[in-house]
C-alpha cells in the first residue's frame, strides 16, 4: 500500500466565486467570432452569404421602393417610371379583389366570404389547440353550415334544415349505437335522411327566408377558391382516409387489397392526371343525364387523392399505438366497432395530427394546380384574365410576387404551428 | 397471514380446459393441456419464460385462438361464435403485465368505458360502481386523473378495479407485478390478496413466490408449454416432484 | 333536349376562352366582354329573353370539347377551328361560321423579314390546343425549312416569350395576333406577316345529336348576320318591330309569319338578341373592328354584298 | 355444479355468417367485394353509354397514326410524320431527362443547405433557412412560373448580335439566353474511340488503386494519399492519349446564326426553367432530410471517434456519413418521386414531356381524353411503382441490426 | 475483496492540470482546477449534478476546450494545435455514459476501427488485439453482433475493450454505468476492477461508491466546478471535512 501521496489529502475552505470569462470570451465581439468568422472557411463563407444578400436588397430595393400603386395600366406605370426600375403595384390595388375572390363572385358580396373566413378561423382554434374552452367546438361544429350559407347564399333553411338533420340523425346514433355501431349508423343516416326530406319539403317554397344572393361555384376563385378547395378537400378526405387507413390494418385480404390498390394507385399518379381526369373524363362515368359541375368532379379528385395521403399518415399512427391498449380493449369485451372509436382512433388522430397537418399545408399547396385545367384561382386568374387584359398584360413578378406571398404566409404559419404541436407531443408523452 | 379458511373452493366448475392444443405456425406453444378451475380457486401458474404460461391465460378469454381441444367458461363453451365468446369476455377479467389503461381516458372514464358500452348500464350508475372499486384499490382520489399522472403501482390497481368494474366472475393476471418497481408490488399484491379473500376465482402468472405460498391453493408449472406439475403451495415449494421444477425453484428462490 | 334543359336552368352555360382580348375576356368588374361572348349573350337572349342569364365556362384547348361532350357547356363559342375530324370524328356540329381566320406570323419589325418564307431556323412560339401546331408543321415541312417550336398554353404566356425575344416568331389565328399585339406596348414595332398558312374557319358548336338547338344556336347567330344586311341595329330594332315594309325584316323580327315557335321559342328571339348585342357588324365593329385596339378589318368578315363571305341564309 | 353443455354439434346455421368468427370475415370481404364490383360497374356502364350516346369508342389506334406536330427538344429521331406513339415515347424520355437531371442538381442543392443549415456560421445558417421556407411553403406551380419568367429575362440571343453586343458567351463558349442555354458538342472524330476507352480504364484505375490503398491500409497498415493520385490517375493518361491520337475530339462550339445560335448542345428554355424550379424547390425539401438525417446522429457518436483519435474527415466518412445516409435516402428517394410527379407541371412552360404530348397535343388534336389520362397514369404509376420496389430493397438491406 | 497491493503508484506524473477555468457563455463551469494524477493512479470523481465532473474529463482529452490554464497529459501540452490534441487523444482512451458504439459496425469493427486508421495497424493484427480485449471484457464470442443486438452491459464492456485496442495509457469513465440496469452493472464494474488491477491510469466518473471504497486511491469531490476535496476512500467516507461532502454523502449513502 502506497502512502506515498497521502499528503494529497486536500479540503477547500473557501469556496471560489463565479468569475467573468476573458475579454475575448465575451459580448458581441466573440458572438461575431464564434459565428462568423471563427476559422477562414467560415469567413469566406460569411463574405459570400453577405455578398448575395447586398446583392438581393440592391438589386429589388429601388424596384419595391418606387413601385407605384395608383395607375390605371401597366402602359401609364411604364409612362410615370420613364424608365427607371420600378414595380406597377397597381395591379394589387386594382383587381386584389378578383385575385382574392375571383373575377365573378358579386363585389357586393366580399363580406360574405371574409366574414366566412373569420369563423373559420374561430372554428378551427379549438381543434388545434387543446388548451381553448371547448364550448368553442360549437362554432366549429355549425361552420359547414354558416359557411355554406355565407358563401353560397339562398336561404337560410337550406343549411338550417341539413343542421337539423345531422343533429337529429347524430342524437339516433347516438342512442342506437350501444346496440351495435352499423346499426347506429344506419339508424342516425335513415333518421336525418327523413329530417332532410321533410325539411325540405316544408322549406321548398321559402327561397326567400334569410336570403342571401345565391352565388353558383362556378363563381367562386381566386384564393379563396383555393382556401375552399383545401379546406372542404381536407375535411372530406379524413374520414375516407381513416377507413383507407383501418382497411389497410385489417386481416381481411380482399378489404386490405382494395385499400391496399387504392392508396398505392392515388399515391403514385400526379394530381395533374387525376385533375385531367376530372376535367376531361370523369364526366363519362356519371349517369348520362346528371351533369356535374367542374368544381364538383375537381372536389371529388382531390379529395380522393388527399385521403390517400391521409391513410397513411394515419397508419402510422396506428402502428404506434403498443399492441396492449386492442388486447386490452378485447379483453373488456368492446366489439371492433367500439374499440376503433373509443380506444384506438382517439389515441391513433391524436398522434397523426402533425402529419395531417403537412399533408394539408402539402394539399393547399397543390390547389394551384386546378388553374392547368382553366379554374380561375388564385394562379389561374393571374395567368387567365388578368395577364390577358390589355391594362395589365405584362405584369409578372408583382402577380406572382403576390401569390407567393399569400401562400407563404398561409403555409408558413401553418407549419410553424405543427412543429408547435410536435414539440407539445413529444413532452406530454413523458 | 391471510386468513385462508375464509376462501372456500366450491365444487362448482368454473374453467375446464381438455386437451388443449396451439401452434403458433409450426410452433408448438401449449401441448394437451388438461385443466379444471373450480369456483373460488386461486391458482398461481409458474414456470421459465417461453413456457406458454401468458399463451394459455390469453387462451382462456379468447385473446388467442387455440387449434385443438376444448375450453369451457363458466358453461359456456369457447368456440369461434363470437356470441360465445362476448359471454364469455363479460364473465372473465384480465390484468397485464404493462396495465394497459387507455392514456386518452381518465381513471374513472377507464373504468366505465366498458360497463356502458357493454354492459349498457347508465353512466351515472356505472360510475358509481367504479368509485367503489377505486376505494377498493385505495385511489379514489385519483378518479379525475389521467393513468399518464399515475406511478407504476397505482396504474396497475386501477387496471385491476377497471377489470372488476365489469363484474367479472373469473379473474386472469399475466405477471401483473413484473414490470413495477419494489415498493409497488407490495400495493398490488395487497389488492389481490384481498381479491382472493373476498372469493374471487384467480388465475395468475406470476413469479411472486410468497404470493403464492400465501394466497394460492394450487401452483401449477408449466415448461415447453405443458403442465409438468400441480400441487397445493407448500407441497409443491417444499417437496418439488419433478427435476425441472427443482431446478426452476433453485433458480427463483436463488435470487 | 337542351333547350328544355337550358330553359330549366333559367341560364345558358357557354364555353370561352380563359382569355383573349376582343374575343372573350372578363373586364376589370368580371363581366365577360368580346366577340365570342356576344354569340353567347345573343343566344341566350333568344332563348331565355335575358343576355345576362349566361354561366361563362373558361375552358383550355384540352378541356373544351370534353366540356361541350359531356353537356358541362351548352355551346362552345371559342376560337375553334371547323375541321374534317372534329365534326364527325369529335361528333360535333359546327353551327355556322363566325369569324373567317387564317393563321398568321407575327415579327418584330427590327429582324427584318418580310415573308414567312425566310423563317428558316427560327424559333417560333404556338399557342397550343388549337390546329396551329400542325398547320405550321405542314407549312415549314412543305416549303422544306426549318423551325424549333415552343408550345404555349396560354396567349398571355406566350407574349412575354416572344417580346423578350424568347422566340423570333409568334404564329396563332390572324385575329389572335391582331389582338395580341393591340396589348403590346408598341404595337407599331411588330408585323404580321402577308402568309397566310391556313384557313380557319372559326364558329361556336353544339354537341351531335340535339338537331332542335343546333338550329335555335344557328339560326340566331344567322339572324345577327341577316340583321346587319336588313340594317337592323340595336339601336332601331324596336322601332322595325313595330313593322316595316320588308316582309323578311318582319319575319325575323317576329311581326310575321311563325318562325319563332318554329324553333320552339318566342316570336321575338331574334329581336332580343339583336336588341341584347346588336347585329353581326356592330359586334364586330365593338369589339374587334378598327377602332378598338385589336383593330381587325372586315376583309373575309364582311357581307356578301360588300365582298365578304357572310352570307346568312334566306328567314322565311 | 354446472352441467356444461357437450361441444354443439357441427351443424352449419346462416346465422354463423356473421356471429362466427370464422365466417364473419369472409362475410364481410364479399360484401365488400360485391359493392365494389357493383360500383365500378355502375360506373362502367355509364361510361359505355354515354360512348354509347356520344357515338364514341374506346380505341388505341390513334397511337399508329402521324402526330403531325413537332417537338422542340428531342432525345431520339423524330419528326412531325412520326406516329403518336413516337411522339409518346419523346415525351416519357423527355419526362425522365427532366426527372433525372432534377434529381442530380436537387440532391447537390439539398445537401448544401442542409448542411448549411447546420453551420456554425450564423449568416449562412440563416441564410440556407430563408431558401428552405421560402421554397418549401410556396406552391411549386408559382415556383415554376417565377422562374420561367426568370429565364425569360435572360438576354436573347439578338442581344449577343453586333459590333458591341449587349451580352457575351462565357468563355466564348457557353451562351446562356432566354431561349435556352447553348454549350459547346463534343465531335467524335476518328481516334476519338481509343481517348474514350483510356478514359474508361483510367476510372476503373482510379477505384482498382482507392481499392488497393484501403487493402494496403489493412495489410501493412501503410496509408496511401488518395486525393490527388485519384485525380492524376483519372486525367493524364486520358489526356496523354488525346494528344498522341492528335487531337481527335473536337468541340463544337455554338455560333450566332441567322436567328438563333447554332451547333453545341441546345438546352432549350423550357427545359432549362422545368430543371432549375423543380431542382430548387425539391432541394429545399431534401435539405430538410438532410438535415434531419444528420442531426438523428448523435453527438455522442462524434465524441466517441474523436476520442478514438479519429480525425474530423475520417469521422465523417466512416462514423457519421454511413448512418446519417441511412436514415437520409429514404425520404430523398420519395422526393425523387415527387420530383418525377411534379414534372408534369412542364405543361406550364411548354417543356414537351409525356403530359406535353400524349396529355397534351396528342389529346388535344385526337379527342382521345379517356385513352389518353389511362396511359398517362399508367406511365406515372410504373414508375413510382419502381421507385418505392428500389427504396423497400435499400431499406431492407441497410436496416440496423436490433435485438 | 481486490488484491491492491499489486496496484502500485508510481511518482510519474500522468496528468497535470493547473488553474484551469472552462466558461460554457457566461456561466462558468470550471473554476481553478489544480490536479495532478500519477502513474497507475486510480482516481474516482464524485459531486452533485451539474457540478462539473463530466466537464472536467472531457476537457482532459480536449472534447472540450478550455480557456485559462494550462493541462498537460503524459508530458504533451494540450494547446489547440492539432497535432497535440491527436496526440493526447491517442494516449487517453475514454468511455461514456451511453456508451456510443457505432451501430452501423460490428462489435470486431468497432473494435479495429481506430487501431487501423488512426494507429495505421494492419487489419489482421488490429483483429487480433480486438479478439484479445474482447476476451478480456469476456464477449468473444460477440465480435461478429451489431451492438443493437447486444444488452446495455455488454454494450459497456464492448465500449471499454474498443477504448483499450487503441492501447491507451491513461482511461477516462464518465459514469460507464449509471444507463444500466442493476445486474449490468456488476459485469462492467469487474471490468474495470480488472483493468485498475492492471495497474492502467484511471479517472472514473461515478456513483458506485462500493466501486470507489474497493479501487480508487483516491476520491475527488467536486461542486460548483470547483475540487471541493479530496483524500483517500477510507478517510473521504469516514472522515469527510466539508460540509458539502457531508451532505452529499449523507444524500449518496441514505440510499
Ligand atoms: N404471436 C406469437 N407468434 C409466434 N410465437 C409466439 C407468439 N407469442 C408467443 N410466442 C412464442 O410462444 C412461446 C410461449 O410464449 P408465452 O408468452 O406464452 O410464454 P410465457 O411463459 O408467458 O413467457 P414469459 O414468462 O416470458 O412471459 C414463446 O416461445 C414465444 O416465443
Ligand atoms: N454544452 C453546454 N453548454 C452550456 N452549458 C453546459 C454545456 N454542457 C454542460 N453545461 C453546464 O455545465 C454544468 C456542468 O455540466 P457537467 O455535465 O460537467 O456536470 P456533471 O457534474 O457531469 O453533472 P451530471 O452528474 O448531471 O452528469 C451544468 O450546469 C451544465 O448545465
Ligand atoms: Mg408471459
Ligand atoms: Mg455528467
Amino acid at each position: 500500500m502506497s502512502d506515498t501521496h497521502s499528503q494529497l489529502a486536500f479540503v477547500r475552505t473557501e469556496m471560489l466565486a463565479q468569475k467573468e470569462p476573458p475579454a475575448k470570451d465575451k459580448g458581441a465581439v466573440k458572438w461575431v467570432r464564434t459565428n462568423l468568422f471563427s476559422s477562414w472557411s467560415n469567413t469566406i463563407l460569411t463574405l459570400v452569404a453577405f455578398y448575395v444578400i447586398v446583392k438581393l436588397i440592391v438589386s429589388a430595393g429601388p424596384w419595391f421602393a418606387n413601385g407605384l400603386w395608383d395607375t390605371n395600366s401597366l402602359s401609364e406605370c411604364r409612362a410615370i417610371l420613364d424608365g427607371a426600375r420600378g414595380a406597377c403595384f397597381s395591379v394589387l390595388s386594382e383587381r386584389w379583389q378578383q385575385l382574392l375572390f375571383g373575377i365573378a363572385y358579386p363585389s357586393d358580396q366580399y363580406w360574405r366570404p371574409t366574414l366566412a373566413f373569420v369563423i373559420m378561423l374561430v372554428a378551427a382554434a379549438p381543434v388545434l389547440f387543446v388548451k381553448l374552452p371547448r364550448i368553442l367546438l360549437i362554432v366549429t361544429g355549425l361552420f359547414p353550415f354558416v359557411a355554406y350559407w355565407l358563401l353560397w347564399g339562398g336561404t337560410f333553411l337550406t343549411p338550417l334544415v341539413s343542421l337539423i338533420g345531422v343533429i337529429a340523425g347524430y342524437y339516433a346514433f347516438k342512442n342506437v349505437e350501444r346496440f351495435g355501431f352499423v346499426l347506429g349508423l344506419g339508424t342516425g343516416v335513415i333518421v336525418a335522411a327523413i329530417v332532410w326530406k321533410i325539411g325540405g319539403a316544408l322549406t321548398a317554397s321559402m327561397d326567400d327566408v334569410l336570403a342571401l344572393r345565391a352565388v353558383a361555384s362556378r363563381d367562386m376563385g381566386g384564393y379563396m377558391l383555393n382556401m375552399m378547395l383545401g379546406v372542404v378537400c381536407i375535411s372530406l378526405s379524413l374520414p375516407i382516409g381513416i377507413m383507407l387507413a383501418l382497411g389497410r390494418q385489417s386481416h381481411m385480404p380482399i378489404i386490405k387489397g382494395i385499400s391496399v390498390v387504392f392508396i398505392e394507385f392515388i399515391r403514385g399518379v400526379p394530381l395533374i392526371t387525376l385533375l385531367f381526369v376530372a376535367s376531361v373524363v370523369l364526366a363519362y362515368f356519371f349517369p348520362p343525364e346528371t351533369n356535374m359541375d367542374l368544381i364538383l368532379r375537381v372536389i371529388i379528385m382531390i379529395t380522393m387523392f388527399s385521403s390517400a395521403y391521409i391513410a397513411e399518415v394515419i397508419r402510422g399512427g396506428l402502428a404506434a399505438l403498443p399492441k396492449g391498449q386492442y388486447e386490452a380493449a378485447d379483453s373488456l369485451g368492446l366489439d371492433y366497432a367500439q374499440a376503433m372509436r373509443l380506444i384506438i382512433l382517439p389515441q391513433a388522430l391524436k398522434i397523426s395530427i402533425p402529419g395531417i397537418v403537412n399533408v394539408a399545408v402539402g394539399l393547399f399547396k397543390d390547389t394551384t394546380l386546378v388553374s392547368v385545367i382553366s379554374m380561375f384561382d388564385l394562379v389561374g386568374m393571374i395567368r387567365g384574365p388578368i395577364l390577358a387584359s390589355t391594362e395589365w398584360n405584362g405584369v409578372y413578378w408583382e402577380l406572382y410576387g403576390f401569390a407567393a406571398l399569400l401562400f407563404f404566409v398561409t403555409c408558413y404559419s401553418i407549419s410553424q404551428y405543427s412543429q408547435w404541436l410536435e414539440r407539445q407531443l413529444r413532452t406530454d408523452h413523458r | 397471514m391471510v386468513d385462508t379458511t375464509q376462501m372456500t373452493v366450491s365444487d362448482e366448475v368454473a374453467i375446464s380446459i381438455e386437451k388443449m392444443n396451439k401452434w403458433y405456425g409450426q410452433f408448438h406453444v401449449l401441448r394437451d393441456i388438461d385443466l379444471t378451475v373450480y369456483r373460488g380457486e386461486r391458482i398461481v401458474i409458474a414456470g421459465p419464460s417461453g413456457s406458454g404460461k401468458s399463451t394459455l391465460i390469453r387462451c382462456i378469454n379468447a385473446l388467442e385462438e387455440h387449434q385443438a381441444g376444448k375450453i369451457v367458461v363458466d358453461g359456456v363453451h369457447l368456440t369461434s361464435d363470437l356470441k360465445n365468446i362476448d359471454a364469455i369476455r363479460s364473465e372473465v377479467g384480465m390484468c397485464f403485465q404493462h396495465f394497459n389503461l387507455f392514456p386518452h381516458l381518465t381513471i374513472l372514464e377507464n373504468c366505465t368505458l366498458a360497463p356502458i358500452w357493454v354492459r349498457k348500464i347508465p353512466k351515472r350508475q356505472a360510475e358509481e360502481t367504479a368509485m367503489h372499486f377505486l376505494e377498493k384499490v385505495k385511489i379514489p382520489d385519483q378518479a379525475h386523473k389521467y393513468p399518464g399522472q399515475l406511478s407504476g403501482g397505482q396504474q396497475q390497481r386501477v387496471a385491476i378495479a377497471r377489470s372488476l368494474c365489469m363484474k367479472p366472475r373469473i379473474m386472469l393476471f399475466d405477471e401483473p407485478t413484473s414490470a413495477l418497481d419494489p415498493e409497488m408490488i407490495k400495493e398490488v399484491l395487497d389488492t389481490m390478496v384481498e381479491l382472493a379473500e373476498e372469493g374471487m376465482t384467480m388465475l395468475c402468472v406470476t413469479h411472486e413466490m410468497g404470493f403464492a405460498r400465501q394466497v394460492a391453493n394450487r401452483v401449477i408449472f408449466m415448461d415447453q408449454g405443458q403442465i409438468v406439475e400441480q400441487n397445493e403451495p407448500e407441497e409443491f415449494f417444499n417437496n418439488p416432484q419433478s427435476e425441472r421444477t427443482k431446478l426452476f425453484l433453485s433458480q427463483i428462490l436463488g435470487h | 333536349g337542351t333547350l328544355d334543359d337550358v330553359k330549366a336552368r333559367g341560364k345558358l352555360n357557354c364555353g370561352v376562352t380563359t382569355g383573349l382580348v376582343g374575343f372573350a375576356a372578363p373586364d376589370a368588374n368580371g363581366e365577360w366582354q368580346g366577340f365570342d361572348v356576344a354569340i353567347c349573350r345573343a343566344v341566350a337572349a333568344a332563348t331565355l329573353g335575358d343576355p345576362k342569364a349566361v354561366e361563362f365556362v373558361p375552358t383550355t384547348g384540352k378541356t373544351r370539347f370534353t366540356a361541350l361532350a359531356s353537356g358541362e357547356i351548352d355551346v362552345l363559342a371559342r376560337n375553334t377551328t371547323w375541321t374534317f375530324s372534329r365534326d364527325t370524328d369529335l361528333k360535333f356540329d359546327f353551327i355556322g361560321i363566325n369569324y373567317y381566320d387564317g393563321q398568321g406570323f407575327m415579327v418584330p419589325k427590327s429582324l427584318g423579314v418580310t415573308s414567312a418564307k425566310e423563317l428558316d431556323g427560327a424559333t417560333v412560339c404556338i399557342q397550343t390546343g388549337t390546329t396551329t401546331e400542325l398547320n405550321l408543321a405542314d407549312f415549314f415541312r412543305t416549303n422544306n425549312i426549318t423551325y424549333t417550336p415552343v408550345p404555349i398554353e396560354t396567349n398571355a404566356e406566350a407574349q412575354p416569350l416572344y417580346l423578350e425575344g424568347a422566340c423570333d416568331v409568334y404564329t396563332t389565328d390572324a385575329s389572335g395576333l391582331a389582338a395580341t399585339r393591340a396589348a403590346f406596348e408598341n404595337p407599331g414595332e411588330h408585323v404580321i406577316l402577308p402568309e397566310i398558312i391556313s384557313k380557319e374557319p372559326l364558329g361556336p358548336l353544339v354537341r351531335h345529336g340535339d338537331n332542335e338547338w343546333g338550329d335555335i344556336v344557328s339560326f340566331t347567330f344567322y339572324a345577327l348576320v341577316a340583321a346587319e344586311e336588313y340594317g337592323i341595329t340595336s339601336a332601331n330594332v324596336e322601332e322595325m318591330a313595330a313593322g316595316t315594309e320588308n316582309p323578311e325584316i318582319n319575319r325575323i323580327l317576329g311581326t310575321e309569319g311563325d318562325l319563332g315557335a318554329m324553333i320552339g321559342l318566342d316570336n321575338a328571339w331574334a329581336k332580343n338578341a339583336i336588341a341584347a348585342v346588336g347585329n353581326y357588324g356592330e359586334i364586330f365593329a365593338k369589339n374587334i373592328g378598327e377602332e378598338t385596339p385589336v383593330g381587325l378589318a372586315r376583309g373575309l368578315n364582311a357581307q356578301w354584298k360588300d365582298g365578304g363571305l357572310m352570307y346568312a341564309p334566306p328567314f322565311r | 355444479m354446472t352441467a356444461y353443455t357437450d361441444p354443439p354439434k357441427e351443424s352449419f346455421q346462416l346465422s354463423q355468417l356473421i356471429h362466427d368468427t370464422r365466417y364473419r370475415s369472409y362475410t364481410f370481404q364479399f360484401i365488400a367485394l360485391v359493392l365494389l364490383l357493383a360500383g365500378v360497374g355502375y360506373l362502367l356502364s355509364n361510361l359505355f353509354e354515354n360512348l354509347r350516346n356520344a357515338g364514341l369508342s374506346i380505341s388505341y389506334g390513334f397511337l399508329g397514326q402521324p402526330a403531325g406536330y413537332d417537338i422542340n427538344q428531342t432525345l431520339i429521331d423524330y419528326t412531325n410524320q412520326d406516329t403518336h406513339m413516337r411522339a409518346s415515347v419523346v415525351g416519357v424520355l423527355n419526362t425522365l431527362l427532366v426527372a433525372f437531371l432534377g434529381c442530380i442538381t436537387a440532391t447537390i442543392l439539398g445537401v448544401f443547405a442542409g448542411v448549411g443549415r447546420l453551420s456554425k456560421n450564423w449568416l449562412v445558417a440563416k441564410l440556407m433557412s430563408v431558401y428552405v421556407e421560402a421554397f418549401r411553403n410556396v406552391p411549386v406551380l408559382i415556383w415554376i412560373l417565377i422562374i420561367s419568367t426568370i429565364v425569360t429575362i435572360m438576354p436573347s440571343p439578338r442581344a449577343f448580335k453586333g459590333e458591341t453586343p449587349d451580352a457575351e458567351m462565357l468563355f466564348g463558349m457557353v451562351a446562356f439566353t432566354n431561349r435556352g442555354v447553348y454549350i459547346p458538342k463534343p465531335v467524335w472524330n476518328e481516334g476519338s474511340a481509343v481517348v474514350v476507352a483510356v478514359f474508361v480504364l483510367s476510372v476503373i484505375g482510379m477505384f482498382a488503386y482507392r481499392a488497393y490503398a484501403k487493402k494496403l491500409l489493412f495489410n501493412t497498415g501503410k496509408l496511401l494519399p488518395m486525393g490527388w493520385p485519384s485525380l492524376v490517375i483519372l486525367f493524364v493518361p486520358a489526356v496523354l492519349a488525346f494528344f498522341v491520337m492528335g487531337r481527335p475530339i473536337g468541340i463544337d462550339i455554338p455560333k450566332l446564326g441567322g436567328f438563333n445560335f447554332t451547333g453545341g448542345i441546345d438546352l432549350q428554355r423550357p427545359l432549362i426553367a422545368l430543371w432549375l424550379a423543380l431542382s430548387i424547390y425539391t432541394g429545399a425539401f431534401i435539405a430538410e432530410n438532410v438535415r434531419a438525417g444528420i442531426q438523428a446522429i448523435s453527438r455522442g457518436q462524434t465524441e466517441a471517434a474523436a476520442s478514438l483519435g479519429l480525425r474530423p474527415g475520417r469521422i465523417m466518412s466512416l462514423v457519421i456519413l454511413p448512418q446519417a445516409l441511412r436514415v437520409i435516402i429514404p425520404p430523398v428517394i420519395s422526393q425523387y418521386l415527387n420530383l418525377t410527379k411534379n414534372s408534369s407541371l412542364a405543361i406550364a412552360v411548354g417543356y414537351m414531356d409525356l403530359t406535353g404530348t400524349l396529355g397534351g397535343i396528342t389529346l388535344n388534336q385526337t379527342g382521345r381524353a379517356i385513352e389518353c389520362v389511362l396511359l398517362l397514369m399508367l406511365f406515372y404509376l410504373i414508375i413510382s411503382l419502381s421507385i418505392s420496389a428500389i427504396m423497400n430493397a435499400y431499406n431492407n438491406r441497410v436496416k440496423l441490426k436490433e435485438r
